[in-house]
Formats: C-alpha cells, structure tokens, sequence
C-alpha cells in the first residue's frame, strides 16, 4: 500500500466536504420550495450524484423525473443497489444523449430485483458509453458512512479476497494492531443527494419507515440533500420520539411533499411495487440492447416526462384504481387505523 | 410421501437449498432463489430459522409472505432489528450470520462467484461482453458469513476453470487458510446447489465436490456439465425429488405468483 | 507507525471475539433468568466489563449490586462516561479489596457531573491502586463500534495533538488517500457487557428510550450481555416498530426485569435522579481521599447491597413516596397517558 | 439595562459564554458552565442557537429547562435526532457544529487543556498527584468542532506555560497549522472566558491575547494571574458587568436550583 497524493475524488475531498458543511448555513430554517427549484438550485452538471434508498425501495423518482425534464450532463451516479433512478436517468441518456448524460457510475448492484435485469445498465456498459466501479452493497454503504462520518476512509473485511479490490480505489493494508490483511475504502461524499422519505418537516428533519437503507448516510455525506415526502407535517408531530428521525435538519437543503415520489416503486405505508409500470420501462429499453430502434423508449419518455409539467401530472396518469390498488397492496403488510 | 412427478429445476433447487438450512440458525438470504428455500426450511423443518435481509431485517416472520424484494415491506414486518444495509452488513462482519446464501452467474472449483461481467479481465472491463446486475450484497455474504450456501444453475458455460470476474471470494485458489491469509473471515463456501445436484468443498483442496446428484443425474453427466474436474464424493447419493407436499408449498403457498420461481416445466 | 504483534487485548482480540459470536447458540430462546443466575453464569474473575448508560442516565446499578455480593476479582471496566455503576464497584473494592477489585480501567469521564466529582477515582488513581487507560467519549465509543462492527479497529480524527494518544493505545497513520494523519483506534470486545433498557422481550430484543448511549454498541462488541429492563414485554408488542429495537436478541444472553434498575441514576419514561442518594454514596467515599476510615462506606453497603437479598429490597428500602416523587419529576420531560 | 451590583464570578462567566454565540450557529454544548451559558444565549440575543449534547441530543427546544447531564431527558424531549454518543460525534466529527463549548482545569497559551490529571506526567501518569475526571467529549469537541469556547477559571496555578496533560488539542504549539498537520479540523480555540476577562488568540502566533476585561480588573490583575506572558489586544475594552436581567435569568428562570451556577457571592 503505497500513500497517494494522487487520489482521485469522485465527489468532493474529505477537506472539501468539510469545508462545504462549515461554510452552510446550518440555522433552522424553511427549506420548503417547488421541485424544480430544488433541482435547479442544488443540482449541476458533473455532479456527483448519491442515490437514495434500495433498489425499488423509496427511490428519489419524483426527483429524477424533474432532472430529466431540466436536463444534466456528466453526472456521476453513487448508490448502492438501485433500479428505477438509475434506469430512468439512464434511458434519457440513451433516448437522448444531447440533453442528458451520465459519465460515471460508483455502484454494488444496478437492477430490479424479481422485475428483471437492467437494460440500461447493459447498454451503456457493453457499449462502453460510461465509466464505472464496482463494489459491494456494504462497501458502498460503508462508503457514504465514511463520509457521513467526517473520515477519509473506513476500515471493511471486504472486498478482500476477489477482484473489486482490483478495480476499485480499495487500498490493502495489514492491521497495525493484528498484523491481517484489511481493506480500507475511500470515503464518498457527493455534490448531491436525492433521497425519498416518508415524512419531514419544514426544516428537513426526516422519518424514514421501514428500511433506511443508507438514505441518512448518503444525505449526511453530501454537500447538499434534496429530500422529497409522503407527508409534510409539523415540527412538533415530527419530533414527538426524536428517535424516529433519521435524518437532522442541518443535512437537508430543500424539502418538498411530493405524493407518490418513489413510484413505481414502493414505499412503505404508503404504496406497494408497480411491477407492470417498473417492467414497461424495462420493455422499452431492453429491445435496444439488441440494436432496436429507440422510439418506444423516446414514446415513454414523451409521455410520462417531458410531456408533463410535473411529476403530479405523470401521477394523475396512472389513474385512481391503480393507486388505490397499489395503496391497497401495501396496506396488508402494515395494517393501521387511519 | 408421495414423489413429484412434475418439479421444475427450480424447485429441486429450492428444496435442496431449505434442506442444507439448519433450524435455529441465522441466515443471510440474497434475493431470488435463497428467500424462496429460506421459506420453504422455515416452514418444514427448520422453524426457528432467523433470515436477515441486506436492507437491515432480522429476524422477520414473513407473515405476508414472499419478498419480492430483500428491502421490501414484508421483510420489516414484525422483525426484530431493522437499520439499513450498514446494520446487516455490521452484524455480518462481526460473525452474526451462521449461514449467507447467495447465486452467482458463474462459478470456480473453489466456490469463486461471477456476478459481475463475462468477457475479457481486465482489459475488457469497462467494456464488457455481458454485464451483470453486479455484486449487490454477494461479495460481502462471501467475505463475513460463517459458511455460505451458492446457488448456481448447473451449465458448462458458468462452471469454468477461471471466471471473467471474482465478484464474491470463496476458497480462492484453495491454498491453505487462503481465506485467512487475506483477511476475511468465515468458514467461506459449504455447499453449492446446482441443477444437478449438491457438491461440498473437499476439506484440503478446498475444491468442489459431487455429494449428493439429482435424479436423473450421472457423475458423468454432471461432469460432463463442467467445465474443470469434478472431485467426487466416495458415497454420492441421490437426492430424493421433491415431494409433492413440497412442491405444492412452493406453488401455492411460497411463491404462488411465480415471482422467483418459474413455472415452466422441467 | 510499527505492525505489532504484541498489541495487547484487555477484553477479546479481534479473531477471538469473533469465535465466540460463531460458537456460541443465537437461536430466539427464552433468555429469562434471575439476577443472580445471570451474573455468576456470564461475569467471570479477570473480565473486562462494559458498562452501558451515559453518566448517571441508565447505568446498570441493579447488575453492578449483584456483582459486589457475588464478589469478583481483577476486572477491567470499559466505558466512555459513567458514574454510579463504577462508583458503586470501586467503593466495594475501597471498603474491602479482598471481596471486590478492579485492575483496570478504559473510560472518558468518570464523575457525577452536577452530582460531583468521583471520590473513588481519585482515591484508586492518586494511590496506585489501579491501572487506567485514557480515552475520550468518542474514542471509547467508536472502540466499542468498532467492536460491534467486526473490525479491529475505526479511524477517528482525535486523539489527535493531545497526550491521550501517547498514553492510550492509539495508533496514528498518514492517510493513504490524503495524506493527512489519522488516528486509528484498537476495537474495544468486553467479556461481557452489563446494559440497563427500558423494555425488552424474553428473546433478548431491547428498546432504549431517550438517549442510545453507546448500548447497542458494546452489547453487540461483547461475547455476553446481560439486559436488565424496567418493562418485559411480549415480542409481539416489542417488535411493533422494530426500528424502536436497538439491540438485537442474539446479541443478548440474559433478560431480567428489574424496576428502577438504574437508580438513583434516571431513566427516561420512568424515573429522574435522586441526587441526594448519589451524594450520599459519595460523602461516604470522599472523606477516605483525605486518610479517613472507611466505616461510613462500609455501612452504606452493608446497609444497602450486603446486607439485602435483592436489588428489590435495596429499592424497597428507598420508599414509596420518595420513588413518585423520582418517577413525577421524570414524567414532566415526557408526559404521557398510561 | 441597569447593572447588576451582586453578580458572581460564574455568573459573569455564563453571560460573557453566551454573549459569544453567534444566533442560528450549532454549539455543541459541554456540561456545566456551558449548558447555562448556552441557555442563556438562546433566552437573549439568540432565539435560533441549537444545541447539541453529546450523549447524542441535537436541537432540543429545553423547554423543560437546563438538563443536570448532557444525556438526561431534558435534552431528548422535541429533539431533531439523537442517535448516541457515536452519532453526536460523528455530526462533529463531520463538520456540523459550528462551535464547541468546553471547560478544563488547566489552559496553556495556546488554548490547550488539561483534565486529566495533575502531577509529573508521564512518569507520574498511572500515580497522579490529583486525578480529574477525564476528557469526556472534550477532546472531541477540541478536535473536531469548527471553533471552540473554553472556560477556565483564572487562577495562576491553572494557567500555566506546560500542562501537565494535553486532554483536550487547542492550538498546539502554535506553530503554522499545527492542527492541520497534525490530522486535526476546525481552527480550534476561539474565545478564552475566565474569572478575569475574554481572551482570543492571536492569528499569528495562536497565543492568547486579553480582549476584554471584567469590571475590576487591569491588565496588570490579569497577567499577575497569569503563569505565562500574555498577549494583549490593542484595545482592550472593559466587558460590561451583567444586567440585573442577566442575572435574574440565571438564578431564577434557568439555574434556579444552582445546580452549575453556585449562589455565593462574589
């Protein structure tokens, strides 16, 4: 293991995201506002870009879409295992490249889990139209805990042994109290963070419900965290058991209530998978992988996306008996008196 | 009980993958297959298996049935300790899991998974062949679960001398305390199901064994499925097909809408 | 920095710590068990001891009374800040060494904060009669999550320009990604760990209420743990939010219900401090700093541990009205409906 | 704003602490001293200070008045997150808190701090002349807070040339960027606040310079107290002597009980 000065930081420098957080503005404030200011306020080309939440679980969808519809270039994609933000970032780039693009993606897992395989992520990797890096779940996750933490590094049992060490920035070293082997990640910390939660208040405090996958450690880590919610409420309903919140306000830079903001995917207590939805994207994408036209893909995007002036507009779009199903479908898992 | 006459690959694997599960012990259980046979044991013989999820679930009774994701509602519902993928993965490293039970797209005769590319390594890695989803949590199960328990349906093409890409380390290149050596913890790979049949890892070469074969199977048809040689148990046995209870269970009760498991027939 | 193979463990090593999490049975099994049965099961002579609780907030006194009238030898204590529970240990070692004693101890603080300074520290430290080892609140505290963690040790930016470094265990490396130095702090893995909850169910599961210390952290480094808990519940009503549980069932060996386990220290939902009977173990203990005999502690535990066959006759012994009058000066930080 | 004439020396501590703080700022709050000074800022010219206790606590409105432990049910009840002692300082550690709020039992010219021990260190280190508590969250705060406030009594015996323990990092040898270089964030010691007056530290030398002095005291009072040569600031003012408001604040709405604030006269 050799020291680096030459370290490549994907997002910011542990220095510089220090010195982001101690220049902010950390007061409790209102941080309410329309999602497409929050995307043109803290979002720009060549960001880094954390993801939250896992999979199809509590994906920033709302989010994404409004980044289509403005338009980014050079991205970078931080997350864990994700399927619908990705994807749907992903086959904007494909269906149009001019208007948007991603350069780079830091990743354990891109796919949909039971829903299939990503398209997406074939095409632009077997074409060789994007940079990447593989790690694990945990690495990842570990990864934006660094950050989180403040550290320039964290310390993991993996990747040791198999070949992510090798096309990674892990650096080996031998434990100076046990003489073995350990792997030490780089800390991520990102330009920005996209994360979907279940509540927040004005101030940017957020409930998460279910898994918090690693939303409060990808916010913690960032320069700035866009968070949109279910359910805007009070200050004093949000902090009656502090406990329940998993991310303080100091980390969250803009907050808006948007309904269904992680649809197709799910969100508990509020709405089970679109699996239909999640699939008819990957439709659409996945015939291109073989050289296919682009043109229902550029049809979906016309559709649901650019053709709406807002991510209420692609909601209304699928229609009051899906939804109530879809409310329906989650609602056995968690049964509550409303 | 009576036979299936019927069982899909699938299901043979399921089965074979519950009846390696242990009752009473902790389970890391990757998407797909290992949820539907992590449920299949929980309700046959081993009811006081404990799975944990990679988003963070301990220990949840799946009382609504079969995620369809490892993060997903009904894996929270009623568990006894959720905190993210940082919590599992935590627990796991500590030694928390007995068992991980993981796939892979490609495995080695030292239990190496490839869940990340096929084609040329490394120069062809940024522009793949194939790319695959990628490692999720494998790599992690791989690096700190007590054993492991690998999934891999059974083809010449994914069972190779050298992968394209070690995504997930099992007995690495089977040299004495390789896992060790290299920092990791855990006993690493215990079992490997295939559609073939189940193998273990021969204690000091640490290579992949033929224990138990599925009807139908020969040792040489399984060889002749592999693409390096097969060290051979001196007692293989067959591995009885799956009962219909069993299999009904799968279908009507585990995975009635055939979201992992797949209906088309053997 | 040097590898040293000669790192000394207080409590588990880092391989040792994890053998005994593999070996040991982490089914969901009724751990229910007496107090007494607890401790002479899971406290050995020679163990280092990790202490929950934060101060004088939820400190494990019912398991530390145990301990002194089962007697133990040659202990290390591990803790980030505490007061009664080392208090109580080390005035049983004051009042007669050859039933109780302490050879080592890890902390940050070791006081009363607005109750005073710990008269047992200074006595055991100025006259030699202990070993200790200086660390500060969050080095002891991401010790003990390095601990939980599986690692051998977690990098932290202090101790860093102090002498705490030069006197503690720490190493301290240049960054491979930066350059910069950090420090890298030993995984602290106690024999076992004495935790003080507010609920828990027989398996093990445990919610804590208001501040989590640093619990979580050392029942999950240590080989055992014993949880005492104002409430046993059923697992169906403790699982309810399973993100209220912080420290998971297979991390637990013991479960006993005790009311005011933590007393005279406080315990949010349940009781506040009774500083008068904090100072008062105190005043025993502070006039043998200055030479004087040690016939007022003596009676304090013949009185109060010795002397009673249970923690619940040492509470008995507080009274009914002085104990709501602790419980109503709690219940105005967080009033509730019954 | 009539002037108080029966204030105590901690009293015009807590008032000079809190006339420190900057509104809308993130003070990571040590016990004692701190925590009424911190109060007391919030009750005057800083409605929109936020607190952060390190037994986890961040924001708590204190509506239930001045906690007795940084960890007590005090600073949870309305709070924005509380995570622990880990998460507390990992916020810090991160860049979070705007300003430490730290006491100590000895200070050096360059804001370091002692509450260790007292005695010949380090032979003396394991049989110390007087054992003090420990660092607690101190040292934390010093490393890791962006700016920190220290309080020290000033007394000849407690300000001295070389500590007999560095507990808690200020500005090291005051060389250039000492903190930076030794792995250190944040630009550590910002205002000194004693008995005797308010001290800042001179941005070259990082040695600590007299800014204000309490009513009674000179120049000459101050470094004759002093065990090392002080720095003193071209202008030095005097800080005026609390209000009859600031100290009816002290005594009757947030230390009511004198649980830090101790009633005996000046």
């Amino acid at each position: 293991m050799e020291n680096s000065a030459k370290m490549f930081w994907t997002g910011l420098s542990p220095d510089e995201a220090r010195e982001a957080l101690v220049n902010k503005d950390k007061s409790m404030k209102d941080k309410r506002m329309t999602l497409k200011e929050a995307v043109s306020r803290f979002v720009k080309n060549g960001d880094n870009v954390g993801i939250g939440g896992f999979v199809n679980v509590r994906q920033p969808v709302a989010i994404c879409h409004e980044m289509i519809r403005q338009g980014f270039k050079d991205l970078t994609l931080s997350f864990q295992s994700a399927g619908m933000a990705p994807e749907l970032l992903a086959g904007a780039m494909i269906a149009n490249p001019d208007k948007f693009s991603i350069k780079r993606v830091e990743l354990a897992y891109w796919g949909h889990e039971a829903f299939g395989l990503s398209p997406a992520w074939r095409y632009l990797a077997e074409r060789g139209l994007i940079e990447f890096e593989d790690w694990s779940n945990y690495n990842m996750s570990a990864r934006f805990k660094a950050g989180a933490m403040g550290l320039p590094f964290i310390p993991t049992r993996g990747p040791l042994g198999g070949d992510i060490k090798n096309t990674s920035r892990t650096k080996i070293m031998d434990c100076p109290f046990t003489g073995r082997p350990i792997a030490l990640l780089p800390a991520s910390n990102p330009n920005v963070a996209l994360i979907h939660v279940q509540a927040a208040d004005m101030y940017g405090n957020c409930i998460i419900r279910g898994t918090d996958a690693t939303c409060a450690e990808i916010a913690m880590a960032s320069a700035h965290t866009i968070v949109t919610c279910e359910q805007l409420v009070s200050h004093d309903l949000l902090t009656s058991n502090p406990k329940d919140i998993m991310i303080p306000f100091p980390a969250v830079d803009a907050v808006i209530q948007v309904p269904y903001g992680a649809y197709p995917g799910a969100c508990r207590r509020h709405y089970w998978f679109n699996g239909d939805h999640v699939r008819q994207l990957l439709g659409c994408i996945a015939p291109m992988c073989k050289g296919g036209a682009p043109d229902a893909l550029k049809a979906y995007y016309d559709e649901n996306i650019y053709g709406v002036e807002s991510f209420e507009d692609y909601i209304a779009k699928i229609g009051v008996k899906q939804l109530l199903a879809d409310k329906a479908a989650e609602a056995v898992h968690c049964e509550r008196l409303v | 009980m009576t036979v299936s006459t019927d069982y899909t690959a699938q299901e043979i694997i399921v089965v074979a993958g519950a009846k390696v599960l242990e009752d009473n012990k902790i389970v890391f259980v990757g998407t797909g297959l290992p949820m539907v046979a992590s449920l299949l044991a929980s309700r046959t013989h081993a009811p006081g298996l404990i799975p944990v999820f990679e988003a963070g679930a301990v220990g949840p009774p799946l009382k609504h049935g079969l995620p369809v994701s490892v993060g997903d509602s009904r894996t929270f519902t009623g568990a006894s300790y959720v905190k993210g993928l940082n919590g599992a993965f935590e627990l796991t490293q500590r030694g928390f899991a007995d068992f991980g039970f993981i796939g892979g797209a490609e495995v080695d005769m030292y239990g190496n998974l490839n869940s990340t590319m096929m084609g040329d390594f490394p120069a062809g890695y940024q522009k793949p062949k194939v790319r695959l989803p990628g490692s999720g949590g494998a790599s992690d199960m791989a690096a700190s679960c007590e054993r492991t328990i690998l999934i891999v349906p059974h083809d010449k093409k994914k069972f190779n001398e050298k992968l394209s890409y070690v995504t997930s380390p099992g007995h690495l290149d089977g040299s004495p305390n390789a896992r060790y050596n290299a920092g990791m913890q855990g006993k690493g790979p215990y079992r490997l199901i295939t559609t073939k049949g189940i193998f273990d890892f021969e204690e000091k070469t640490k290579r992949m064994r033929l224990i138990q074969m599925f009807p139908g199977e020969t040792v040489e048809s399984i060889q002749a499925a592999t693409g390096f040689e097969l060290l051979i148990a001196d007692n293989v046995t067959e591995f009885p097909a799956p009962t219909v209870e069993e299999v009904r269970l799968i279908r009507e009760e585990i995975d009635p809408n055939g979201v992992f498991v797949k209906r088309a027939a053997k």
